[in-house]
C-alpha cells in the first residue's frame, strides 16, 4: 500500500496515517488483529507511560538521577516493535525502550538498569535508560554518542544476510541522529550493500532545543533515502497502525533481499528532552497544544472503544495496573544492593589483564583498610 | 571584584570576550537559546544576537570543521562540544587539521580557535558524560590543552586562549562548574599559558595535579599536614605545552612525586609527568614515581566514587612515597 | 539556464552539455569571452596536461616520490576555477591543481613543493601534490585525509557572510569524497546556513579502484543535494564550458544570499590513480576506450579550430611551450636545496614552546656531533 | 617453512585464518580486485570470493561500525584502514563503541574482530601516510593493540588476534613489509598476545622498542656492542595489554633503560614504559629513563630520515645512560 519508489520526492514526503485523531481508520482499514493483541498494544503504550511518571517521581526524589520520557511517541516504538520478530535484532536509541516491554522484557529488569543495581543487566556501569538485553529479543546495548548504532546495525543485518538468515535490524534514531556520522555511513552501506534493515528516524521536533526544521533544510526526513538509493516512506508518527504497517512493509522488502528502508516517523516529544531538561524555555506552547490533539494513545482508546474494547473505566483500570507493576518494580529494584566493587574491573576484557587485576586488587585492598569512598549526589544536569 | 562559581566565570570570560571583539563568535549543540546544557553560554545569544551565538546542527564534525574555515577566514570561533565523551566525531577535524594546518602550511593558514568541552565525573555520567580525555590530545602537536581549576583561572586562562595564535582544547572540570567560588575581576585579564600555579608550598612531597583532582589533592594534603607531611601541590592548569622546567624543579624540590589524574592510566597523562621526571629528575627521587588515577576500564556509574580518585586514595599514595 | 529547484529529480540528474566531443556548442552559446581568455583556458589545461607528463618521468626515474595524473579532467578544473573571483576561497583536493594554473600560480612553486625543497611553501612537509598557497589566490592547504576541506568550507563561508562579504568559497572533491563524514557535516551546515559555498564533486569514475556505482547506491551524486536542502545539478565534467556556466550560477547563486550549490561534474579518470597505480588491474578497457572519445581538450581544439583559433601546428607549439615551462620548472625545483632542519621544528606553534625547542637544538648538536641522518628511498606505494 | 617478507606473513595468516574459519571476512577500501594498496589482500577475493573478501565505500566510520555489528552477530570481520592516519574518522567507533561494548553491555555484547592497519614512517609519506598513532589506542581500556616486527610474529600475532575474543588492533608497521624476511610455518600457529619477545640478550643497557624501532635498536645494538656495552633489547610486540610484569623484570636486570618509538614524545607509549619503571622499578635505576622518539612536531616529509629515531639517536642515548 505505501511502497513509493525512492525517485518520487512527492510519494516520499507524503505523510502516511491510517488511525486518525478521531479514532478512524482510512479505507475501512482493518489491522486483522485478534483482541488480546490489540490489547497488548495498548498495554504497551500505557506501560511506557506508567514508566515514565513512575520515574520521573524517583528522579524528582533523588533516588535515580536521569530518565528521558517518551510521552507522545508511544506509537511509535509499540508500532514498529510489533511488526518485528523475537529474532530481530533492535539497534535501540536511549527514547525506545516501549520496543522492549513491547517484546516482553520485564519492567523489573529495566528498573535494575535505572537503579544501576547489582541485578542491572548492565552491572550498574551505564546511565539509566541505556538498557541491554539479549533476551526475550537482542535489544542491543544502548549507547550514548548518537548514530553509532547505525553502521552496527548495517553489520549485523550484513552478518545474518551472509548466512542466508531473513532476520532484519530494526536502527533507531532521532531527527538530531540523522546529523551524525554514523547516519551517513550506514545509509551509505546498506544502500550498496543492500542491508536488511529498517532505519526508523523518530522525528520528535526537536533534538534537545534544536527544532527539526534547524537540524537540516531538507524537505523532511524521508527524503534523505535518495542520497543513498534508499527506499524511504514518511509515516504518522501517532499512529501506532501505521507504524506497523509501514515497519511490515519494510522488514518484508528487507528480507525479501530488496535492501533497506528509511521511515520518517513524524511525531513529537510533549515533555522535556529529560528529567533534568525544562522545555518550555525553546518549545513554543501552541506547538505543544496543537500536538496535545494528536495523542497517539487517546485515538487508539478510541479505536478501542469502537469495538467495544475499551471505556474510561477500562482505562483507568489499566492506568493503575500499569502503574502498579512499575511501582512493584521500582520498589524491587529500589531495595536491591549495588553492584559489587569487582564489577569496576570485569568486562573490560572476556579475561581480566594483569594491570587492571593489579588495579582491582589494590582497590580491594584500600577499601578495607581505609574504608568505602564516599558516594556524591548523583544529580545529572542534563 | 565578585565571588563566581568556576561555570559563572566561564560565562564572564566569553562575555567579556565577545564584548571586547566582535570577531568572537561563541557556537555548539543547544548553547543558543537553552544557554547549553550546563548553561555556560547563558545570556550569550540575548546580548549577542543569533549571528554571534548560536545552535548548530548535531555534528561534531561541522562544528570543529566550519570553526577551522572561520579561524582561516578571520574570525575568532569557540566551538562547544557538549560533552567531551562526544567530541570523538570530529576527532579527525581536530587532529588531523586544527593541530596540523599551520606547519602542514607552512605557516601560510592558521586555526586560531577554541574548543570548550566539559569532561570528567563526578555528576553519575557512567561511560559516556565522564571521560577525562586530555591523554589524546596531548599526544597531539599543534594543539593546546588547557584546564583550568578555579574560577579566577577559568577565566583568565579562557581570555588568554581565545587571544592564543593557535588552536586550544580548553576543558572545564564539570564537576567543579557550581562547587568551587572564588573571586573574579570584572575587567579583561588573562593568565598566561603554558604556566603552572602552586596552590601550596610544601617540602615533603610533591603532587601534581589539575582540574577536578585539586580540590581533592587539597583536602589530602591538609589531611596529610594533620599527620605532619608537608605536600607541595602544582596545579599544571596548561597541560601542552607544559611548563617542563616547572615541574622538573618541584619534583627535584622534595624528591617525592605523585600525580593525579581521573583518567585511566595506561598510556595517560600523569605517565607522562613520570616520565619527564625519570628522564630529568630521577637522582634527585627518594621514592618511586606514582600515580594515583582512574582505573585502566572505561568508567562506571553507580561506583564511579571508587573509581574517582579520592582524597582516601591519594593520602595513601603520599605516605607511601613519604615512608619509602 | 540550468537553475533546477532542488526538489525534482530529473532535473537534478539531467546532464547538461555546452560542448559536445564534435566541438559544437548547443543552442549557438557563445561563453561571450575575448580570444585571449579561451586561449588562456586552452592554455590551462595544456599545462595541466604538461605538468602530469613531466611528474611522470620525474618519478619514474626516482626523483619525486609520487604525483596525481589529471588526463581527462582538465576541464572540470578550468571551467570551475574560471568563474571565480581571486577573492574567492578555494578548498581543493589533490586533484585540482589546475585550478591554481588557471589563476596565475607559477608552475616553479609548484614544482618546489613536488620536490620538498627549500622554497616550497609548504616548506618540504607534505607529500607531492598537497600544495598551499596564498597567492594570487588563496588556495587553502590541501590535506590527504578525504573531506576534511569540507566543512572548513562552509565555515570561511559563513565568516565572508557574516562580515557582508560576497566571496564565495569552492570546496572540492572526488566521488569517493562524498562517503565521508566531511561531505555529510559540510552539506548539513551549508543547507541550513545558505552558506555560500560551491561544492564541486568530481565524478571520475573511480576512488582508487572503487566505480562510482559501487560507492553509493544513489541515482548519480547530484541527487545527494536533496538531502541536504541543497541546490544540485549534473554536468558534463568533460566540457569546459558547462563547467564554467554551472560554477558562474552557482557562485553568483552564492553571492546573492541564496545558499550553496552542490555540482556534480561527470568525468573520467584517464590515468591511474596516482603514479604508484595501475588501473588495468581494476579499469574495463572498454571504459577507458569510450571515454578517450570525449577527451576535454579534444573537444575544446575543434572549438578553437572552428573560430580560427587553433590547428594542429599551434596545438603542437603549445605543447612543447608547456613542456618546456615545466621542465624548466622542474629543473629549477630540482636544483633547489632540501628544507633546513630547523624547519622540522617550526610552525607547530606561532611561537616555537620550550619542549620542541629542546628537542630540535637536541638534533641539531647531534648532527654536528655525528652527521646527518641517512636519506631513504623515498619511494611513495600508493 | 618458507622465508617470506612481513606483509607476505600478513597475507599468509590472512589466508590461513579464513580457510579455517567460514565466518572470518576480510573487507575495507581497496581490498578486493586491487588487494589493497599495499598488496596485503592480494589474492583473497579470487580465493574467497567477493563475499568474503571485498571493498567497501570510503567511510572508515561505516567500515569499522559495520565490523562491530557483524561481530557481534556471529562473524569474525577483519577491517583493513588503508593507511593508520586515516583511523581518525573511525574513532569514535572503536574508543566509544568497540572499546566499551562489553563493559557497559555488562557482557552481553561483545565485539571480537581486528582492525589491520599500516603504520610508520619511512616512505615519504609526509604527515599523513606516515603517523605511529599507538597512543592514542593505548589509553583506551577496552581495545588491544599488537605490533610486530618480523614475519614470524607478523603471522602468528595476526592469527592469535583473529581468535581473540576482544577487539583488537593489529598495526603493520608499513616500513618493514618489504625489507624484512624471515621464516615462516606454513600451518596454523599463534604468538600469544600480551608476551614480549627477548630480541636480544644483554646485560648493560635495556632498550624497548617495537615495530619499525626493531632493526633500528638491533643495528645501534651491534655498533654499541662494537664498543663494548651489552645491550639487551625487548620487542614488546603486544602493548596493551602489556606484559609489565616482563618490561619491570627486564629493566631491573640492567639498571639502565632506554625506550624507542618513531611516535611523538610527549603523552606517547615510551612515556609509559618510562612511567611503569620509575613506579616499580626506581630502587634499580643507575641512571635517567631515556627516551628516543619522534619529535613533538607533525610528520615532516623531505626531512623525515632526522624525524625518525635512526642507530644514530639510539646509541647516543645508549651510551648516555651507560656512562651515567
Ligand atoms: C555525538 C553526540 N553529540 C551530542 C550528544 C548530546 N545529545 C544527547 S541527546 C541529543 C539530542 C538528540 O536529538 P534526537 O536525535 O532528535 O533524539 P531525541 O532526543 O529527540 O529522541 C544530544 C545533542 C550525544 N549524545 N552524542
Ligand atoms: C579518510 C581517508 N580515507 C582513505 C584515504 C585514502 N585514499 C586516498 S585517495 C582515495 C580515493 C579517493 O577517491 P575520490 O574521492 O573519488 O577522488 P579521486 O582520487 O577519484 O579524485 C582514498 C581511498 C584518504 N586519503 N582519506
Ligand atoms: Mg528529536
Ligand atoms: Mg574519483
Amino acid at each position: 500500500m505505501m511502497q513509493p519508489s525512492t525517485t518520487d520526492p512527492a510519494k516520499i514526503t507524503a505523510m502516511h496515517t491510517i488511525l486518525n485523531s478521531a479514532g478512524e481508520t482510512t479505507d475501512g482499514y482493518d489491522p486483522g488483529l485478534p483482541d488480546e493483541e490489540l490489547l497488548h498494544y495498548y498495554r504497551s503504550m500505557k506501560l511506557v507511560r506508567a514508566f515514565d511518571d513512575i520515574c520521573l517521581k524517583l528522579q524528582r526524589s533523588g533516588r535515580i538521577g536521569f530518565s528521558i520520557p517518551n510521552l507522545g511517541i508511544e506509537a511509535c516504538q509499540i508500532g514498529a516493535a510489533s511488526a518485528l520478530r523475537k529474532d530481530d535484532w533492535f539497534f535501540p536509541s536511549y527514547r525506545d525502550f516501549g520496543m522492549a516491554l513491547y517484546h516482553g522484557v520485564k519492567a523489573v529488569d529495566m528498573m535494575h538498569n535505572m537503579f544501576g543495581n547489582a541485578h542491572d543487566s548492565a552491572k550498574g556501569r551505564q546511565m539509566p535508560v541505556h538498557f541491554s538485553f539479549t533476551d526475550p529479543i537482542k535489544f542491543a546495548s544502548i549507547s550514548s554518542p548518537l548514530g553509532t548504532q547505525l553502521p552496527q546495525a548495517v553489520g549485523a543485518a550484513h552478518a545474518a544476510k551472509l548466512r542466508g538468515e531473513d532476520t532484519v535490524a530494526l536502527a533507531s534514531f532521532g531527527d538530531g541522529g540523522t546529523s551524525t556520522l554514523g547516519f551517513h555511513s550506514a545509509l551509505t552501506f546498506a544502500g550498496v550493500w543492500k542491508s536488511p534493515v529498517v532505519f526508523l528516524c523518530q522525528n520528535n521536533g526537536y533534538a534537545i532545543s534544536l527544532p527539526a526544521h534547524e537540524q537540516t533544510a531538507s524537505d523532511g526526513y524521508a527524503i534523505k533515502g535518495m542520497a543513498y538509493g534508499v527506499r524511504a516512506v514518511t509515516v504518522d508518527g501517532n499512529d501506532v497502525f501505521a507504524m506497523r504497517e509501514a515497519t511490515l512493509e519494510a522488514a518484508a522488502y528487507a528480507r525479501a533481499g530488496d535492501g533497506p528502508t528509511l521511515i520518517e516517523a513524524v511525531t513529537f516529544r510533549m515533555g522535556g528532552h529529560s528529567t533534568s531538561d525544562d522545555p518550555s524555555t525553546y518549545v513554543p506552547k501552541e506547538v505543544v497544544d496543537e500536538w496535545a490533539q494528536k495523542d497517539p494513545i487517546d485515538r487508539f482508546e478510541k479505536f478501542l472503544a469502537a469495538r467495544g474494547l475499551w471505556d474510561a473505566a477500562k482505562g483507568e483500570a489499566t492506568t493503575a495496573e500499569c502503574l502498579a507493576e512499575i511501582d512493584a518494580a521500582a520498589k524491587e529494584a529500589a531495595a536491591t544492593a549495588p553492584p559489587k566493587l569487582e564489577t569496576i574491573f570485569s568486562d573490560v576484557y572476556e579475561e581480566i589483564p594483569a594491570h587492571i587485576r593489579k588495579q582491582g586488587e589494590a582497590s580491594f585492598e584500600l577499601q578495607k583498610r581505609l574504608g568505602e569512598a564516599a558516594a556524591g549526589d548523583g544529580a545529572f544536569p542534563l | 571584584m565578585a565571588i563566581q562559581t568556576l561555570i559563572g566565570a566561564v560565562n564572564d570570560g566569553l562575555r567579556t570576550a565577545m564584548r571586547a571583539d566582535e570577531s568572537v563568535l561563541m557556537f555548539g549543540e543547544d548553547v543558543g537559546l537553552k544557554g547549553g546544557v550546563f548553561l555556560a553560554t547563558g545570556g550569550l545569544q540575548e546580548e549577542f544576537g543569533k549571528e554571534r551565538c548560536f545552535d548548530t546542527p548535531l555534528s561534531e564534525d561541522g562544528i570543529i570543521g566550519a570553526a577551522i574555515g572561520m579561524a582561516m577566514n578571520g574570525m575568532k570561533p569557540i566551538a562547544e562540544i557538549q560533552f567531551q565523551d562526544f567530541i570523538f566525531p570530529a576527532f579527525d577535524q581536530i587532529v588531523s587539521e586544527a593541530a596540523k594546518l599551520r606547519y602542514r602550511s607552512g605557516g601560510q593558514y592558521t586555526a586560531p580557535m577554541v574548543i570548550r568541552t566539559p569532561y570528567g565525573g563526578g555528576i553519575r555520567g557512567g561511560l559516556y558524560h565522564s571521560q577525562s580525555g586530555e591523554a589524546y590530545f596531548c599526544h597531539t602537536p599543534g594543539m593546546k590543552v588547557v584546564i583550568p581549576s578555579t574560577p579566577y583561572d577559568a577565566k583568565g586562562l579562557l581570555l588568554a586562549s581565545i587571544a592564543d595564535p593557535d588552536p586550544v582544547l580548553f576543558m572545564e572540570p564539570k564537576a567543579l562548574y557550581r562547587s568551587v567560588k572564588g573571586e573574579v575581576p570584572e575587567d579583561y585579564y588573562t593568565v598566561d599559558l603554558s604556566t603552572t600555579r602552586t596552590v601550596l608550598e610544601g617540602e615533603d612531597v610533591t603532587v601534581f595535579c589539575y582540574g577536578a583532582m585539586v580540590p581533592v589533592v587539597e583536602k589530602a594534603a591538609a589531611q596529610a599536614a594533620e599527620k605532619g607531611i608537608s605536600v607541595h601541590v602544582v596545579d599544571l592548569r596548561t597541560l601542552l605545552p607544559l611548563d617542563e622546567d616547572g615541574v622538573i624543579e618541584a619534583a627535584k624540590k622534595t624528591g617525592r612525586v605523585v600525580t593525579v589524574t581521573e583518567a585511566p592510566r595506561f598510556c595517560g597523562y600523569a605517565g607522562e609527568i613520570s616520565a619527564i621526571v625519570a628522564e630529568n629528575a630521577i637522582e634527585y627521587m627518594e621514592a618511586p614515581v606514582l600515580r594515583v588515577t582512574g582505573f585502566d576500564t572505561p568508567f562506571p556509574n553507580t561506583l564511579e566514587h571508587h573509581y574517582l580518585p579520592d582524597a582516601r586514595r591519594v593520602i595513601d599514595a603520599i605516605e607511601k612515597v613519604y615512608s619509602f
